[in-house]
């Protein structure tokens, strides 16, 4: 289907937390591709190690990381710090769940923004001049009023809108959005999402939303990856997804969230497990009504079918 | 929680300085039996003798042994800094939680109070104390627990104030519970740790404070051996006989700097949540 | 700037000047309540238990004694305000002249052991931190704590036992020339810097994980960078705000560094006025005391509202 | 219909300290007026800042109103006397949102139970009571001896309901019960909700700010925005036709799982900000694309009869 030039790669993908006594898991080998122009949410309930992947990818997390993330044929995890911190912003950049806290609470926007450019190399005339082009391209009313403001003077909506500007700044290949909108109110959200996606089309972006909310995947994403327990269990397009969920575990997402339709809910009984010592075989088996005894005891293959990827002994069988 | 505070005694830190406390309270009880000889008895033939076999920390100016005046003096600052603080926080624990709890009027009240008795650092209000009411042990300890009140009150309200507004004394008040109960069963357990470690970190000041009056000669007078006390006369002989000074003053320091590790260890484990 | 957050500004002050004005006379009402209730003749308690009669009359006259209580009290609080202290019982001089003449000393001494204690601790503070868990952080940090926990009169005489007892370099108490200034200084400052790498390690620890600073780290700032421009500018906020707290507080520690150090300060007055009983000076120097104590509080206060754009007054 | 509880022309501001000299007055519910019916689910739902739980709070009475009233069962609650007011708050009950916060962290969940059982002067057997309720929310009777921190979320939940349905209650206040939660355990609180309601003859008032949410549980509906009721109905009426232009706002900002009409949303930029409240016309004025002269000036009354509507072009 997409013939598109491929602008991420992530390869086997582990990251490790060590607890002295035990070490959590969080992220135990996952592969996915970003392809150019392609928004790819990354759903999952908390504790699936979305946000930790999320901060590997940029070389941001604090735990141990092994694997391979090539970003424009770049393997992240081979450069150096000097180099990763160039490639920051430039090449890969972030954007956080927390408006609030993510902006320097001392330092006017101006200044907060202008130093993505000056960091890079460019002046600080023209990072200005940037700088104020960027914040009205997000959306912020009088541009250079606001290049004078501090963070709390601002709404929690428009400071996400500067993170999303420091994030677009430099025309990075990739943006990684973690829960972006998670902080903020329903029709903030809204504006938020739209914004994104407008960016997206006319910056030729390619993003990673991470989230876990469904319908906020559904909202501006074209491919989707559910995570549970540290493993990517289900990825595929967007549409076939949604109308054809394989995995026990997207099904379960589906049918838990209350859609306006009358009639019980049928919730995933028990929990997300412990990453420090997950289940055997399948880690997904103690809450899955289809589990069979291979199940408990070997890990699911990946297997692909067309352009899905799933990672479920019964696929097919159910 | 109690997990939290096994932590505590693992660290070798802390250890040390346990040992430390627990062998001048040790000190303190013991002393009528360990101390060689009597700490007032003056005999001026020995006068400022440095240390020597018979007298392992040496003499002071009136003769008296140092080593027995220091095992004495432990009862002294022990009693001073317990009594003191435990004042001291009884005091700010009743006052603070009834101004965080209830709030209004009394609150207010008590805020006052308390803003004016901040209007002096801590050790100049204890003097101030002992400069009207005259020095005796028992001034010296209501002056350093008064001293101590007014910032420990402002804590423990603050601490309060948190507490009255989380939602399971908001529950708890919704099922009819009386304020009383909820201050006894909720808020008070729940700010405890940090009253622990404040605490902790004021039975060291309490001592600096209680021997700083003593050097500067209005805290415990003189024969008793407070540690304080006997630094202030000791200065004299300074030129000719260190040894006056030296010995007191470390075991002041000694004891402080346990109380303070502790104390620090303690905050530190409170924050790890 | 308008007019309006200018006049909000001076609103803002007088609000502290009037709650400063209150809190200090409730500090004079309670010594004027603690003085009058101790047993006996309050006059006689004020002249000490060696003066003649007429003397114990005079205070009786200088104080209103005769008159009701709250005459007294208000006579207390116009001779307070209007700084007429009264007469010390021990030179016959004015007590605000003997004050005065002795408060810059005081200053002196404690404007510049903040500056030494300030300019080394900040900087060791930050080393300490960025170093965190390291083995120079131990050192810093255990050096720290003992500073705290040292009685101060103790490191006095212990300085004073290496540089003037032993070495013979510098004097060991007085004052006049530079040289008197060192150890007194050294003293306080010693104390004061172990409480500022304190503060100003856990600041800048603290700081560092904020959310911001990871923020800052995707935008591909160093390191270095995001500590000098974005950690400090957030963490010597609070630094600032409890130096200034610290440096009143000082104040109360001068009683003790110019007692060792026989330096002639406001401190060393109060102890000289306790022993010998000398009650207008010592209630005359507690009250100028808590009044200089207010306004380096209160001037800590406004730079603080200056410092952070948070609270920054609008 | 039997009306169970009614919150008449309720009203409730706080001060918020905005800088050191400037305070404002936030009127987190101004006049409102609510009735709830017996065995009824009413949600409420808002964004931040609407005032949805104060009004919940208002409800409880655990916040006494600026002015207005409460009427549980017919008893002013302003009126009635303090031992009146402790019984019938006992028959109101809440559940909050912070799963965390909800227990004492220092209590086992029997000594949380038995201080609730203690409160309500339950006669019978203790254990045997715990014992039902703990069935009733679905939770093992080992739990009893845990603390707080070995259960997970969604248990810590089913904990604060049975120490509110220990008290047999008629009214729940669930305070945005299941926003703390994964999706797949906030299905297992919602069945357990509507089963609990069913069997033990329960009406909820259920505050949140999830729509999909508040449209599965509930039977009607009001919508907040600024401490106003803008609109109350039927559940599937306001959802599939609603009249203010600020719930068609609303339900259109919600990201669905089917690709639906977003014009509405994405040609809105509007932010609800702190003052909003004290214009004095419609409180929506600023953002709604369909505001004419006489929005900016009066404000409109909540009419209608089932569905009732507070805007001028209803």
């Amino acid at each position: 289907m997409h013939q598109n030039n491929v602008v991420a790669e992530v390869k086997n993908l582990k990251v490790y937390y060590d607890m002295g006594d035990r070490t959590i898991r969080a992220v135990d080998g996952i592969d996915f591709t970003i392809r150019e122009g392609d928004c790819f949410a990354i759903v999952g309930e908390s504790g699936s190690g979305k946000s930790t992947l999320g901060l590997s990818l940029i070389r941001l997390c604090p735990g141990k990381v092994s694997g391979e993330i090539i970003v424009d044929g770049v393997d992240l995890m081979k450069l150096s710090d000097e180099e990763i911190r160039k490639f920051r912003c430039s090449k890969i950049s972030i954007i956080f769940q927390e408006p609030s806290s993510a902006l320097n609470p001392v330092m006017k926007i101006g200044e907060q923004l202008m130093e993505v450019f000056t960091v890079h190399g460019y002046s600080k005339s023209e990072a200005y001049e940037r700088s104020v082009k960027l914040l009205k391209t997000v959306g912020i009313p009088e541009a250079e009023k606001r290049m004078q403001s501090y963070p709390h003077q601002l709404s929690g909506g428009m400071k996400q809108r500067v993170i999303i500007a420091m994030a677009i700044a430099l025309n990075p290949r990739l943006v990684i959005a973690d829960e972006p909108t998670s902080a903020l109110d329903v029709t903030i959200q809204a504006q938020i999402l739209n914004l994104l996606k407008n960016l997206t089309k006319s910056y030729g972006l390619s993003t990673i939303l991470i989230t876990h909310d469904m319908g906020v995947a559904a909202e501006i994403c074209n491919r989707i990856g559910i995570m549970y327990a540290g493993k990517m269990v289900e990825v595929g397009e967007l549409e076939s997804i949604f109308s054809n969920p394989m995995h026990p575990y997207t099904r379960a997402l589906m049918t838990c969230i209350p859609r306006g339709l009358k009639g019980l809910l049928k919730p995933l009984p028990g929990h997300v497990p412990d990453l420090s010592n997950p289940p055997e075989g399948c880690r997904f088996h103690p809450r899955c009504p289809y589990a069979k005894d291979v199940c408990k005891k070997e890990e699911p293959k990946p297997l692909h079918l067309d352009d899905r990827l799933v990672l479920c002994h019964r696929v097919g069988e159910i | 929680m109690m997990e939290k505070y096994k932590q505590l005694f693992k660290s070798t830190r802390v250890q040390l300085c346990l040992s430390i406390i627990l062998l001048f309270i040790f000190m303190a009880l013991l002393a009528d039996i360990i101390a060689p000889y009597d700490p007032i008895e003056i005999d001026l033939s020995k006068s400022c003798n440095p240390p020597s076999k018979d007298h392992l920390l040496g003499t002071d100016e009136l003769g008296r042994d140092i080593l027995s005046r220091i095992i004495y003096g432990s009862r002294l600052t022990i009693t001073i800094s317990f009594v003191a603080t435990a004042l001291g926080a009884t005091a700010g624990i009743f006052f603070g939680v009834i101004s965080g709890y209830f709030g209004g009027i009394v609150d207010t009240i008590i805020q006052r109070i308390t803003e004016i008795l901040l209007a002096l650092p801590g050790f100049l209000l204890a003097i101030m104390f002992v400069a009207i009411m005259g020095s005796n042990l028992w001034t010296v300890i209501v002056s350093v627990s008064i001293s101590m009140t007014p910032s420990f009150i402002r804590m423990v309200r603050g601490l309060a104030l948190q507490v009255r507004e989380l939602e399971y004394v908001l529950a708890a008040k919704q099922l009819g519970a009386n304020s009383i109960k909820i201050m006894f069963r909720h808020v008070i357990p729940n700010i405890s740790p940090t009253i622990i470690a404040q605490v902790t970190l004021n039975l060291g000041t309490s001592i600096l404070f209680a021997s700083g009056l003593g050097f500067l000669g209005i805290g415990v007078p003189p024969p008793a051996p407070e540690w304080g006390t006997m630094l202030g006369t000791g200065r004299a002989y300074i030129f000719y006989a260190p040894h006056l000074i030296i010995f007191p003053g470390l075991s002041v320091f000694l004891l402080v700097l346990s109380f303070n590790i502790i104390g620090d260890k303690l905050g530190e484990i409170i924050a790890s949540k | 700037m308008g007019v309006k957050p200018v006049l909000s500004a001076l609103k803002y002050f007088f609000y502290r000047i009037l709650t400063l004005a209150i809190t200090l006379i409730g500090l004079v009402t309670l010594i004027f309540i603690l003085i009058r209730s101790i047993p006996g003749d309050p006059a006689r308690v004020l002249a000490g238990m060696m003066a003649s009669e007429e003397d114990v009359n005079l205070i009786r006259e200088q104080l209103g004694l005769n008159q009701p209580i709250y005459v007294q009290y208000f006579i207390y609080l116009k001779n307070l305000f209007t700084l007429n202290l009264g007469v010390s019982f021990r030179t016959d001089s004015p007590v605000i002249s003997e004050i005065l003449a002795r408060l810059p000393n005081t200053l002196i001494l404690a404007v510049t052991s903040t500056c030494l204690a300030v300019a080394l601790g900040v900087p060791l503070g930050i080393l300490a931190a960025s170093k965190k868990g390291g083995k120079l952080d131990l050192f810093l940090s255990s050096l720290s704590i003992a500073g705290i926990s040292l009685p101060i009169y103790w490191l006095g005489l212990i300085l004073i036992l290496i540089f003037s007892v032993e070495l013979r370099i510098l004097p060991a108490g007085g004052s006049g020339t530079p040289m008197h200034l060192i150890l007194p200084t050294v003293t306080i400052a010693l104390y004061l810097m172990a409480f500022i790498v304190k503060i100003t390690k856990a600041s800048v620890v603290d700081s560092m994980e904020k959310n911001y600073v990871i923020t800052a780290k995707s935008k591909g700032l160093s390191e270095r960078t995001i500590l000098y421009k974005h950690v400090l500018r957030n963490a010597l906020i609070p630094v600032v705000t409890i130096v200034g707290l610290q440096f009143g507080a000082l104040l109360g520690g001068a009683v003790i560094t110019e007692t060792i150090f026989a330096w002639p300060g406001l401190g060393r007055l109060i102890v000289d006025s306790i022993n010998s009983r000398d009650y207008p000076m010592v209630q005359g120097s507690i009250f100028i005391f808590a009044l200089l104590y207010a306004l380096v509080n209160l001037a800590t206060d406004l730079l603080y509202t200056f410092i952070d754009p948070r609270v920054r007054l609008k | 219909m039997i009306e169970l509880v009614r919150g008449e022309n309720l009203s409730k501001s706080y001060n918020i300290k905005l800088s050191l000299t400037k305070s404002i007055k936030v009127k987190a519910v101004e006049d409102v007026s609510l009735s709830i019916i017996k065995n009824e689910v009413f949600g409420l739902v808002g964004e931040s800042g609407s005032g949805k739980s104060t009004l919940g709070r208002l409800m409880l009475y655990m916040e006494r109103p600026d002015s207005g009233k409460i009427i549980f069962k017919g008893l002013d609650l302003s009126k009635a006397k303090g031992e009146e007011v402790r019984t019938a708050r006992r028959k109101m009950q809440v559940v909050f949102q912070n799963p965390d916060l909800s227990l004492d962290p220092r209590m086992r969940i029997y000594d949380t139970l038995k201080e609730a059982l203690e409160c309500c002067k339950y006669k019978g057997d203790f254990k045997e009571r715990m014992k039902t309720v703990m069935e009733d929310v679905g939770l093992s009777v080992d739990a009893l001896s845990m603390f707080p921190h070995q259960l997970s979320g969604g248990m810590k939940q089913r904990v604060a309901l049975a120490r509110a349905i220990l008290a047999e209650p008629e009214f729940i206040v669930l305070d945005e019960p299941t926003s703390a939660l994964d999706v797949s355990v906030q299905a297992q609180i919602l069945n357990l909700l509507i089963e609990l309601r069913k069997k033990l003859n329960l009406t909820y008032l259920f505050i949140s700010h999830n729509l999909s949410v508040v449209s599965y549980v509930s039977d009607r509906v009001g919508v907040m925005y600024l401490g106003k009721l803008l609109e109350i109905g039927e559940c599937d009426e306001v959802f599939n036709e609603p009249l203010h232009p600020y719930t068609k706002l609303l339900i259109s900002s919600v990201p669905t799982l089917y690709m639906a009409k977003k014009f509405f949303a994405q040609n809105h930029s509007g932010v609800a900000e702190n003052g909003d409240e004290n214009v004095s016309g419609c409180r929506f004025f600023k953002r709604c694309p369909y505001a004419k002269d006489i929005c900016k000036s009066k404000e409109p009354e909540l009419k209608g009869d089932k569905h009732m509507v507070a805007c001028h072009f209803a």
